[in-house]
C-alpha cells in the first residue's frame, strides 16, 4: 500500500465509520426487514413462544391437528393428584388435603378462579397475594398465554402436554411471537391500488415542485441579478429563510396563512368570498400548496446557485447584448439562459432525488390529506412504519416502501452520474506519489 | 548537477503520453523544453519533480537515483505558472516555508529568507501578502521561495506565461541572472520559442512526446534536424515550398532553383526558406512571383509573396523601397542557408 | 411436568428475603396528557406514599421514588418511545396509555399482565366497572387497569334547538328519544338542515364533526348497524353496508350544505371555540370537552346552552350508541421483577376511588369505579354524575385487536375520500375493503 | 430605462415576497400582541405570551433554558462532527490517490438517494447493539452520520476548487501530505468550512425526530420537541404563546443568517461544481 493510499484510508475512516454504523448498516438492515412481517406485534430484536386463547382458531390453519388444539384448549387450572402433590410440598398437607376436599377433580378456566378456590381454604389460609399467585401456578395445566423464551422450552412444554409428534413442528412455528421471512410485504404493495396512487402522486408531487423550484429558482436570481446590491440581498434573505427556518414552525406559518379563520380568509371576506380552508378545501388546493411550501423551501437552494453562475458569466457579453439592442428578457433567453445549462441540470437531478424522500413538510401541512390526495410514497413508508393510531406499527411494510423508493433513487442516481461524466467528477489526483 | 533522464515512459490510465523518451541536462546548465500543448513537457517536468511516477526508465541527479523517491525527497525547486503562493502566508512565511519544514530555528529561517529576498530584491515586501503584490512580485517570491532551500535542480513551468509583455522581458533576464548567479541546473517548460531561445543554454524541442531535436539555440535556429523544428522556431515564420529534386529543385509554374551544395536527393522534397533569406537584397537562384500582401514592420517590411503554382513565400525587406501590391517580381532565394526536408520530413 | 413461570418463582424468592432497606425508583410514562391530567402520574406518587407507609407497618423500610413524564411529541412520539424502549429494556415501569396497544405490546412481550401481581377479586380493583375492566383484558388475560373512562357523545346547541321549535320538555326527552332510537341521525340532518336554511347557523355549521380520525368515527358506523368485532370468533368485521350508509350519511350532509367539505383538518382550536360558543346546531365531541368549553372557551352555562345524548342510531339496523376509550395503566416487562410487582401495587392503589376521582374531576373525565359516584366531590360534580348516567351503561369500546389500528385508520381514510367527494361511498367501501381483505387477510369477516 | 426596469422588477418580486413577508412579519406581531377574536388585527400589545421565558408554562415542561441549552449542545455537536469528518474525507475523495477512492465517491452520491427517518428502527437496533440508545451522544452520532454525505460532498467541492498547483508547490517544498493538508490546504477551505459548520448547526437546531424517538427518557428535550409538544395539547392550544415560542425558536437562526449571510451562500457556490 502506498503512502497516499494509507492516508486516504486514514482521513477517511472517522467519517465512513460514522456513515457505515450509522447510515449505511441501517440502510442493509432496512433492505432485510423489507422482507420481514415485523411490526409491533412481532417485536424489533427477537421474539418468544406463546399460544393465546386468540391463536387457537388460527391453529387448524396453520396446519396443527384438531386433537392438538382440543389438548391445547383444555382447561387451564386443575385440581388433581399431580398437582395437588406439588402444592402439598409447597404450602403443606394440610392445605391440600383441605382443598382436595373442597374442589378435588375440579377444573378451573382462568387464574381468577383458581384463586377463589384456594381463597376458600379456612384451616390453615394462604393470606397473602404472593402465595396464592405462587399456589395458582402449580395448578395449571395449560400452557395457553405462557410465554416461552426458547424454543427448546416450548418444545418440552408441548411434549409433557401429550400434544402428538406430528404436530409439534407446525405447533412451534405458529407459537413464535417474533417476525419471520415473507415477501408478503411486496405482494401487498403491488396489489393495493393506494400504492400505485402514492407512486402517481409521488410523480405529480416531485414533478410539479421541480417545475417550480427551477423556474421560479431561475426567476429569482435573474431578477436580483439587475438589482443594485442591498435590494437584491434583501429579496434573497426573504427567499432564503424558508431553507433555514424549523420546518415546524415554517409549515405553521403556511397553516396561519390559509386556514379559515386566517390571513388569506380574512383578506378574501370583505370581497365577500366565504372562508375557506385554503389548504384543504379540495385536492387541488392541497395540491397547490404543498408546491408552494415544498417550491419556497427548493426555490431558494436554485435561486443561490443560479445567481453565482450567472456572475461568472462575463458582463461584456450583457453590454454586447446591450449594444444589439436585446431587451431585458431577450437577454436572460438568449444569453444567460443557454449558458445555464449545467446549473439547472444540476438543481434538476440533485433536488429529484430530494424530492423523492422528502415528505416532512407533507406530513406537517396537510398530513397525506385531504383523502389521501397529497399522500406521497415517503410519506406513505413514513405513516406505515412509525405512525398508527391503532398502535400496531408496521416496520416490515414501510421498509418495502422506502425499499421501493431506494430502487428508484439509485436508478435515478446512476442515470445522472452518466449524465455528468462522473469519469470527470473523480478525476484522478494529479499529485501521484 | 548533472540531471540524466533515460527511457522515460509515462502512462496515464491506458495512454502512454511518453514512451523510451532520454534527456540528460549538465550541471549548471538551463535547458528549455518547448513545444505545443499537449506534448508532454509539463509531464516531464512533473515527472522530473517527483509529483508523477515514473512509469518506466530512470532518473538521476548526479550519480544518485531518485526515479522512486516522493517530491519531498528530492532536491528540486519549482515555479509554477500561476506561482501558488501560499495566500494565507506571508511572503516572508511563504519563503520560509520550506525550511520551516526543515525544522530550521526561526534566526536560521529569518537570516535565509532575508538573503534569498534579496537575492531576488524583493526585501522591502516581506510582510505583504501575496494577494498585495505584483504579477512580477509575485514571481520574485515564488523564485525566492524555490531557491531557498538551495536545490540541486530548479524546475520553472512556464513562468512568464502570466505576465504583461514588459514585465516578461524584465523576468527573463531577472531568471536568467539568477540561474547564473546560483548555478543551479535549471529545466524550463514553455511553449514560446523567444522564452526558450533567450533564456537557456540548449532547448529540447518536444513534439507528441518526443524530443525532436535538442542543441543550442543558434544550433537548432540554423540546421533544424526536421520539418517540423524548422516550422516551429522563427518569427515570423518559415515559408515551406514543394520541390522535385532532380539534379535541380523544380517548383511549379516554372520557377527553379540550383540544388544547394552536398544535396543529392532526388525526388519530392520541401524546400524551407526562412523570410530572412529570401528577397530584393540577397544573391542567388531568384524565384519569380507576384507581391500579394505588404506588413509595415517599422524597421523592415514582410512582403508576401505568390508563386505562380499558388505556393506563397515571405520576405523580410529593409523600409524604404518602392515595392507595391500586385508587383511582379524575380526576388533572390539565398541557397546556401536554405533547409531541404525529405517526405518524412528528416532533414536532408 | 409443568413449569412456573418466572416471575412467580422470583416473587417466592424475595419474599423469603431477610428485611433490608430497600430503594426502587418506578418511572412513569402517561402519553396524551396535558396539565389538565397531571393526576395520571400524581396519583402513583400517592400510592408509593400508601405502599412505603404499609411496609413501615410491617418494619420495612421501602422506598419509593417515582419519575414521571408526559411531554411527548403525541401519540406516534409516545408509542414510538415506550416500544423501542422496551426493546432496549429500559422502557417505563408504568406506562398509562390506549388501552389498544394491549394486544400489539402484548404479543411482542413487552408489558406483562397485572393479574400476575394483584388480586382482582379484592379492593380496589373489584370496584372498577367491569366491561372497563374487560376493556384492559385481552385474550382472557388482565393486562391492565383502566386509569379513566370517557364516553364520547352528542351535543347539541340548546338556543337553535328551541329555535328548530323543540321545547324544554322535548330537550329532557332528547337523552331518552335517542337512546330508544325514535331521534336518528337522518332526523338530526333534517334538523340540522332546517338550522341552516333558517339562518340560525351558518352553512356548514349545521352538523360539525370531530375534525380527525379517532374512536369516534367508529361510533357512526355503530350508529348504522356495522359492529367492530365478531363475538364468535374475535375477528375483526367489516360491514359493507353499514360502511356504505355511514359514508353516504356525511355525503348526504356536506351535499345538504350542513357539513363542510373541508371540514376534516380544521384547527381544533378553531373547532373548540365554535362549538362552545354555539357556532353550530349538532356535534360531537367527548367527555372531557367540558372542561375545555368551560373552561379556556368561556361558556359559563354549559347546562343552559349544550344538551347531549348518546350518539343516535343511523337506521333500523343501528342503535344509538357511544365509544368509550379509556386509557389503561400498564407494566412492562423489567429485568428486576420487585420492580414490576411494586409497581402493580401502585397501579391497584392508585385505582382507589378518591384517587381516581381526583383525576376524573379534574381532568373532565368519568369514574372507572362504582363506588365513586358516592364521593362528595364526584357527585357534587353535574357534569360528572350525569355523564355517566346517561352514558357510561352504553359504552362500548374498540376492540382490543392487534390490527384494530389498521382497520380504523383505513376505515378513516375512506371516510375522508368519500366525505371531500374523491370518492363515491361505494367506491371508497371498495377500495376499503380491498385494502382491508390484503392486510389483514384472515383477520378480518367481511359481510 | 435601467431604473425604470429596475423599479418594476422590484415591484413584481415584492407583489410575490408579500405572502412570506406577511407571514415573517405576523408571527412576530403575533407573538406580542393579542388580535380580537377570530380576527387578525392585534387589539393590544402585551408580552404574556413570553411567559415561557421565565415561568414555567405547565407542569411538566422542562424549563426553556434548559431545553435551550440541549438543542444547543446537541446542534453545535453535530455541526463539529459533522465538520470534523468532513474535513479529512473530502480531502482524502478530493486530493488523495487511492485505489477505492471511486469506489467511495459514487456511494457519497447514491447515499442522497435514502429516505433517512425511514432508516430509524434499523438506526435504533444499532444504538441498541452499541448501548447508545437514549443517550445524547447516540442522537449526535446517528444526526452527524445522516449530514455526512452532504457535508463531505459541499467539503469537496470546495477543496476542488483550491489550485493543485499550492499542493504540489508544498510537496516541493518538502511537506509531507499530511501537513500540506494542515497547512496549507486547509486554511484555503476555511470559508466552505464555516459555511459548512453553520449549515449543520441549523439543521441540527430544526432537527426533532431523532432526539424524539432515540432518547426519549434522557432529558435530551430539544425546542423543536417542545414546540411540537406545546401544538400536541389539545386541550389548551394557544397560539400566541405558541407564535412567541417560535419567534424565540427561530432568532438564533435569523441571527446566524444576518451575521454569515455571506457564508451560507457560499456553500452552494462552492460546494456544487460538477
Amino acid at each position: 500500500m502506498t503512502r497516499q493510499t494509507l492516508l486516504g484510508l486514514g482521513f477517511l475512516s472517522p467519517a465512513l465509520l460514522a456513515v457505515v454504523m450509522f447510515f449505511l448498516l441501517p440502510v442493509v438492515l432496512t433492505v432485510v426487514f423489507a422482507f420481514t412481517n415485523m411490526s409491533t406485534s412481532t417485536g424489533i430484536l427477537g421474539g418468544a413462544y406463546q399460544i393465546s386463547e386468540s391463536d387457537l382458531r388460527r391453529l387448524p390453519a396453520a396446519g396443527v391437528s384438531d386433537e392438538a388444539v382440543t389438548l391445547l384448549e383444555g382447561a387451564g387450572y386443575a385440581v388433581q393428584p399431580e398437582t395437588l402433590a406439588l402444592f402439598a410440598a409447597e404450602f403443606g398437607e394440610d392445605r391440600a388435603s383441605e382443598l382436595e376436599k373442597l374442589h378435588g377433580g375440579a377444573t378451573f378456566d382462568d387464574r381468577r378462579a383458581m384463586e377463589r378456590a384456594l381463597k376458600e381454604l379456612r384451616r390453615n389460609p394462604l393470606r397473602k397475594v404472593r402465595d396464592r399467585k405462587t399456589a395458582a401456578e402449580l395448578f395449571r395445566v395449560s400452557i395457553l398465554g405462557q410465554r416461552f423464551a426458547t424454543e427448546a422450552e416450548f418444545q418440552t412444554a408441548i411434549a409433557d402436554l401429550g400434544v402428538p409428534d406430528p404436530d409439534r413442528a407446525a405447533l412451534t412455528t405458529a407459537a413464535y411471537t417474533g417476525w419471520t421471512f415473507t415477501t408478503q410485504n411486496f405482494e401487498l404493495l403491488w396489489k393495493l391500488p393506494a400504492t400505485w396512487r402514492y407512486a402517481l402522486n409521488t410523480v405529480l408531487y416531485v414533478v410539479l415542485t421541480l417545475g417550480f423550484n427551477v423556474s421560479f429558482g431561475l426567476f429569482l436570481a435573474l431578477s436580483t441579478f439587475y438589482l443594485p446590491t442591498r435590494t437584491a440581498q434583501t429579496f434573497r434573505a426573504i427567499w432564503f429563510l424558508p431553507r433555514i427556518l424549523p420546518p415546524v414552525l415554517y409549515v405553521l406559518m403556511w397553516q396561519w396563512l390559509t386556514w379559515d379563520q386566517g390571513f388569506i380568509s380574512a383578506m378574501m371576506r370583505p370581497f365577500g368570498i366565504e372562508p375557506i380552508n385554503w389548504m384543504r378545501h379540495t385536492a387541488t388546493h392541497a395540491w397547490i400548496f404543498i408546491v408552494l411550501i415544498n417550491g419556497c423551501v427548493g426555490a431558494s437552494l436554485g435561486m443561490i446557485l443560479f445567481s453565482s453562475s450567472l456572475r461568472a458569466i462575463p458582463e461584456t457579453q450583457l453590454f454586447a447584448a446591450q449594444v444589439d439592442g436585446a431587451n431585458r428578457w431577450q437577454q436572460a433567453r438568449y444569453v444567460l439562459l443557454p449558458q445555464m445549462r449545467w446549473p439547472i441540470l444540476f438543481i434538476t437531478s440533485y433536488q429529484t432525488l430530494s424530492l423523492l424522500t422528502s415528505f416532512e413538510y407533507i406530513l406537517l401541512a396537510t398530513d397525506g390529506g385531504p383523502g389521501r390526495q397529497t399522500e406521497v410514497w415517503a410519506l406513505a413508508a413514513y405513516h406505515t412504519a412509525l405512525s398508527n393510531y391503532g398502535g400496531n406499527l408496521e416496520y416490515g411494510l414501510g421498509a418495502a416502501y422506502a425499499l421501493g423508493l431506494v430502487i428508484i433513487g439509485i436508478l435515478l442516481s446512476a442515470l445522472y452520474l452518466r449524465f455528468f461524466n462522473f469519469r470527470e467528477l473523480v478525476a484522478k489526483p494529479r499529485i501521484e506519489q | 548537477m548533472r540531471i540524466e533522464l533515460q527511457n522515460f515512459t509515462k502512462r496515464f490510465g491506458d495512454t502512454t503520453v511518453i514512451e523510451d523518451m532520454s534527456l540528460s541536462v549538465a550541471s549548471g546548465e538551463m535547458v528549455a523544453l518547448l513545444g505545443p500543448s499537449g506534448c508532454g513537457k509539463s509531464t516531464t517536468l512533473f515527472a522530473i519533480s517527483g509529483i508523477h511516477r515514473i512509469d518506466g526508465g530512470t532518473l538521476h541527479f548526479g550519480d544518485r537515483d531518485v526515479t522512486a523517491l516522493p517530491p519531498q525527497d528530492r532536491p528540486v525547486g519549482v515555479v509554477f505558472q500561476n506561482y501558488a503562493l501560499y495566500p494565507h502566508m506571508s511572503v516572508a512565511e511563504n519563503i520560509g516555508f520550506p525550511l520551516k519544514v526543515q525544522k530550521l530555528s526561526s534566526s536560521e529561517i529569518k537570516r535565509r529568507v532575508s538573503e534569498m529576498a534579496d537575492l531576488v530584491q524583493i526585501g522591502n515586501l516581506l510582510s505583504r501578502k501575496p494577494q498585495q503584490l505584483s504579477g512580477g512580485q509575485q514571481q520574485r517570491v515564488a523564485l525566492a521561495r524555490a531557491l531557498v532551500r538551495k536545490p540541486d535542480v530548479l524546475l520553472l513551468d512556464e513562468p512568464l506565461a502570466n505576465l504583461d509583455a514588459k514585465l516578461r522581458l524584465e523576468m527573463r533576464s531577472e531568471i536568467r541572472r539568477l540561474q547564473r548567479e546560483t548555478g543551479i541546473t535549471a529545466i524550463l517548460v514553455t511553449h514560446d520559442q523567444i522564452e526558450a531561445m533567450s533564456m537557456c543554454d540548449r532547448i529540447a524541442l518536444m513534439k507528441d512526446g518526443n524530443i525532436e531535436q535538442i542543441s543550442t539555440p543558434s544550433e537548432m535556429y540554423e540546421r533544424p534536424a526536421s520539418r517540423y523544428v524548422a516550422g516551429f522556431l522563427g518569427n515570423p515564420p518559415i515559408s515551406f515550398l514543394q520541390a522535385e529534386a532532380n539534379g535541380q529543385l523544380a517548383l511549379g509554374g516554372g520557377n527553379a532553383l540550383a540544388l544547394p551544395n552536398g544535396i543529392t536527393a532526388t525526388g519530392p522534397v520541401t524546400l524551407g526558406v526562412r523570410p530572412e533569406h529570401f528577397g530584393p537584397q540577397h544573391r542567388g537562384s531568384s524565384v519569380a512571383g507576384r507581391v500579394s500582401f505588404i506588413e509595415p514592420q517599422g524597421r523592415e517590411d514582410l512582403i508576401d509573396v505568390i508563386l505562380p503554382d499558388d505556393q506563397r513565400l515571405r520576405a523580410i525587406v529593409p523600409a524604404g523601397h518602392d515595392i507595391t501590391l500586385g508587383q511582379e517580381i524575380s526576388w533572390q532565394v539565398d541557397l546556401d542557408r536554405v533547409h531541404l526536408f525529405d517526405a518524412e520530413g528528416a532533414r536532408l | 411436568m409443568i413449569k412456573m413461570t418466572c416471575a412467580t418463582a422470583l416473587i417466592a424468592a424475595t419474599a423469603a428475603m431477610p428485611v433490608l432497606a430497600e430503594d426502587i425508583t418506578i418511572t412513569v410514562w402517561a402519553g396524551g396528557s396535558n396539565e389538565g391530567d397531571h393526576y395520571r402520574i400524581e396519583n402513583i406518587e400517592i400510592a408509593a406514599d400508601l405502599l412505603s407507609r404499609e411496609a413501615a407497618i410491617h418494619g420495612e423500610e421501602l422506598n419509593i421514588t417515582v419519575e414521571g413524564k408526559r411531554d411527548f411529541d403525541g401519540w406516534d412520539g409516545f408509542k414510538q418511545a415506550v416500544t423501542l424502549g422496551a426493546e432496549a429494556n429500559n422502557a417505563p415501569h408504568i406506562v398509562v396509555t390506549s388501552h389498544l396497544d394491549i394486544a400489539p405490546w402484548a404479543s411482542a412481550g413487552y408489558i406483562v399482565p397485572v393479574e400476575d401481581y394483584v388480586d382482582l377479586d379484592a379492593w380496589p380493583l373489584n370496584n372498577i366497572y367491569s366491561n372497563l375492566m374487560d376493556i384492559a383484558a385481552y385474550d382472557g388475560v388482565q393486562w391492565g387497569v383502566p386509569q379513566d373512562a370517557e364516553s364520547r357523545p352528542f351535543f347539541y346547541w340548546k338556543d337553535t334547538f328551541t329555535q328548530l321549535g323543540y321545547t324544554d320538555a322535548d330537550m329532557a326527552e332528547m337523552s331518552a328519544r335517542v337512546e330508544a332510537g325514535e331521534y336518528t341521525l337522518r332526523d338530526m340532518l333534517a334538523d340540522a338542515k332546517k338550522a341552516v336554511d333558517m339562518g340560525l347557523v351558518e352553512e356548514g355549521y349545521g352538523f360539525y364533526p370531530r375534525v380527525s380520525n379517532g374512536p369516534d368515527y367508529a361510533q357512526f358506523y355503530q350508529s348504522f348497524g356495522g359492529e367492530l368485532t365478531d363475538p364468535e370468533t374475535g375477528k375483526l368485521l367489516f360491514d359493507r353496508t353499514a360502511m356504505t350508509e355511514m359514508y353516504q350519511f356525511f355525503v348526504d350532509a356536506v351535499e345538504a350544505g350542513v357539513t363542510r367539505k373541508n371540514h376534516i383538518g380544521t384547527e381544533w382550536d378553531q373547532w373548540y371555540s365554535e362549538v362552545a360558543n354555539g357556532k353550530a346546531a349538532f356535534w360531537h365531541g367527548g367527555t372531557w370537552h367540558y372542561g375545555r368549553y368551560t373552561g379556556k372557551e368561556g361558556n359559563e352555562d354549559f347546562f343552559g346552552t349544550i344538551g347531549f345524548t348518546l350518539i343516535p342510531a343511523g337506521n333500523d339496523a343501528g342503535r344509538a350508541n357511544t365509544v368509550t376509550h379509556p386509557l389503561v395503566y400498564l407494566l412492562t416487562d423489567q429485568e428486576d421483577d420487585r420492580a414490576e410487582e411494586i409497581a402493580a401495587q401502585l397501579v391497584a392503589i392508585a385505582s382507589e376511588p378518591r384517587l381516581n376521582t381526583l383525576h376524573a374531576i379534574k381532568s373532565s373525565h368519568l369514574a372507572i369505579g362504582k363506588a365513586e359516584s358516592g364521593l362528595d366531590l364526584y357527585a357534587g360534580d353535574r357534569w360528572a354524575s350525569e355523564a355517566t348516567e346517561v352514558l357510561l351503561p352504553h359504552a362500548n369500546a374498540q376492540p382490543n385487536h392487534p390490527s384494530y389500528g389498521a382497520f380504523s385508520e383505513a376505515m378513516f381514510k375512506g371516510l375522508e375520500a368519500a366525505w371531500t367527494g374523491i370518492q363515491t361511498p361505494e367506491e371508497a367501501v371498495a377500495e376499503v375493503e380491498a385494502q382491508l381483505t390484503a392486510t389483514l387477510g384472515d383477520e378480518l369477516i367481511i359481510r | 430605462m435601467n431604473t425604470k426596469g429596475n423599479w418594476i422588477l422590484i415591484l413584481a418580486l415584492s407583489l410575490i415576497s408579500a405572502p412570506l413577508v406577511i407571514m415573517y412579519g405576523f408571527q412576530l406581531i403575533d407573538s406580542i400582541s393579542r388580535p380580537a377574536p377570530g380576527g387578525i388585527i392585534p387589539q393590544e400589545w402585551e408580552l404574556t405570551n413570553w411567559r415561557f421565558l421565565w415561568t414555567s408554562i405547565d407542569s411538566a415542561r422542562p424549563s426553556i433554558w434548559r431545553v435551550t441549552f440541549n438543542t444547543f449542545v446537541f446542534a453545535s455537536s453535530t455541526a463539529l462532527l459533522v465538520c470534523a469528518f468532513s474535513i479529512t474525507a473530502a480531502y482524502a475523495l478530493s486530493r488523495l490517490n487511492f485505489s477505492a477512492r471511486r469506489f467511495f465517491l459514487a456511494g457519497l452520491i447514491m447515499l442522497h438517494a435514502f429516505p433517512t427517518i425511514t432508516l430509524i428502527i434499523a438506526i435504533f437496533i444499532v444504538l441498541q447493539f452499541l448501548g447508545l440508545y437514549d443517550s445524547l451522544m447516540g442522537v449526535i452520532l446517528v444526526k452527524a452520520a445522516l449530514e455526512l454525505p452532504f457535508g463531505i460532498w459541499i467539503m469537496k467541492g470546495f477543496y476542488d476548487s483550491v489550485p493543485w498547483e499550492i499542493e504540489m508547490a508544498g510537496v516541493q517544498d518538502g511537506a509531507s501530505r499530511f501537513r500540506v493538508w494542515r497547512e496549507l490546504i486547509l486554511p484555503q477551505v476555511k470559508p466552505g468550512l464555516s459555511a459548512l459548520l453553520i449549515f449543520s448547526f441549523l439543521a441540527g437546531w430544526s432537527e426533532f425526530i431523532l432526539p424524539l424517538v432515540l432518547a426519549p427518557g434522557a432529558d435530551a428535550q430539544v425546542l423543536a420537541t417542545y414546540m411540537n409538544a406545546v401544538i400536541a395539547d389539545d386541550t389548551r392550544p394557544d397560539y400566541g404563546l405558541f407564535k412567541a415560542i417560535g419567534m424565540f425558536y427561530a432568532l438564533p437562526v435569523i441571527a446566524v443568517y444576518l451575521l454569515f449571510q455571506k457564508r451560507l451562500m457560499n456553500i452552494y457556490g462552492g460546494g456544487t461544481k460538477g
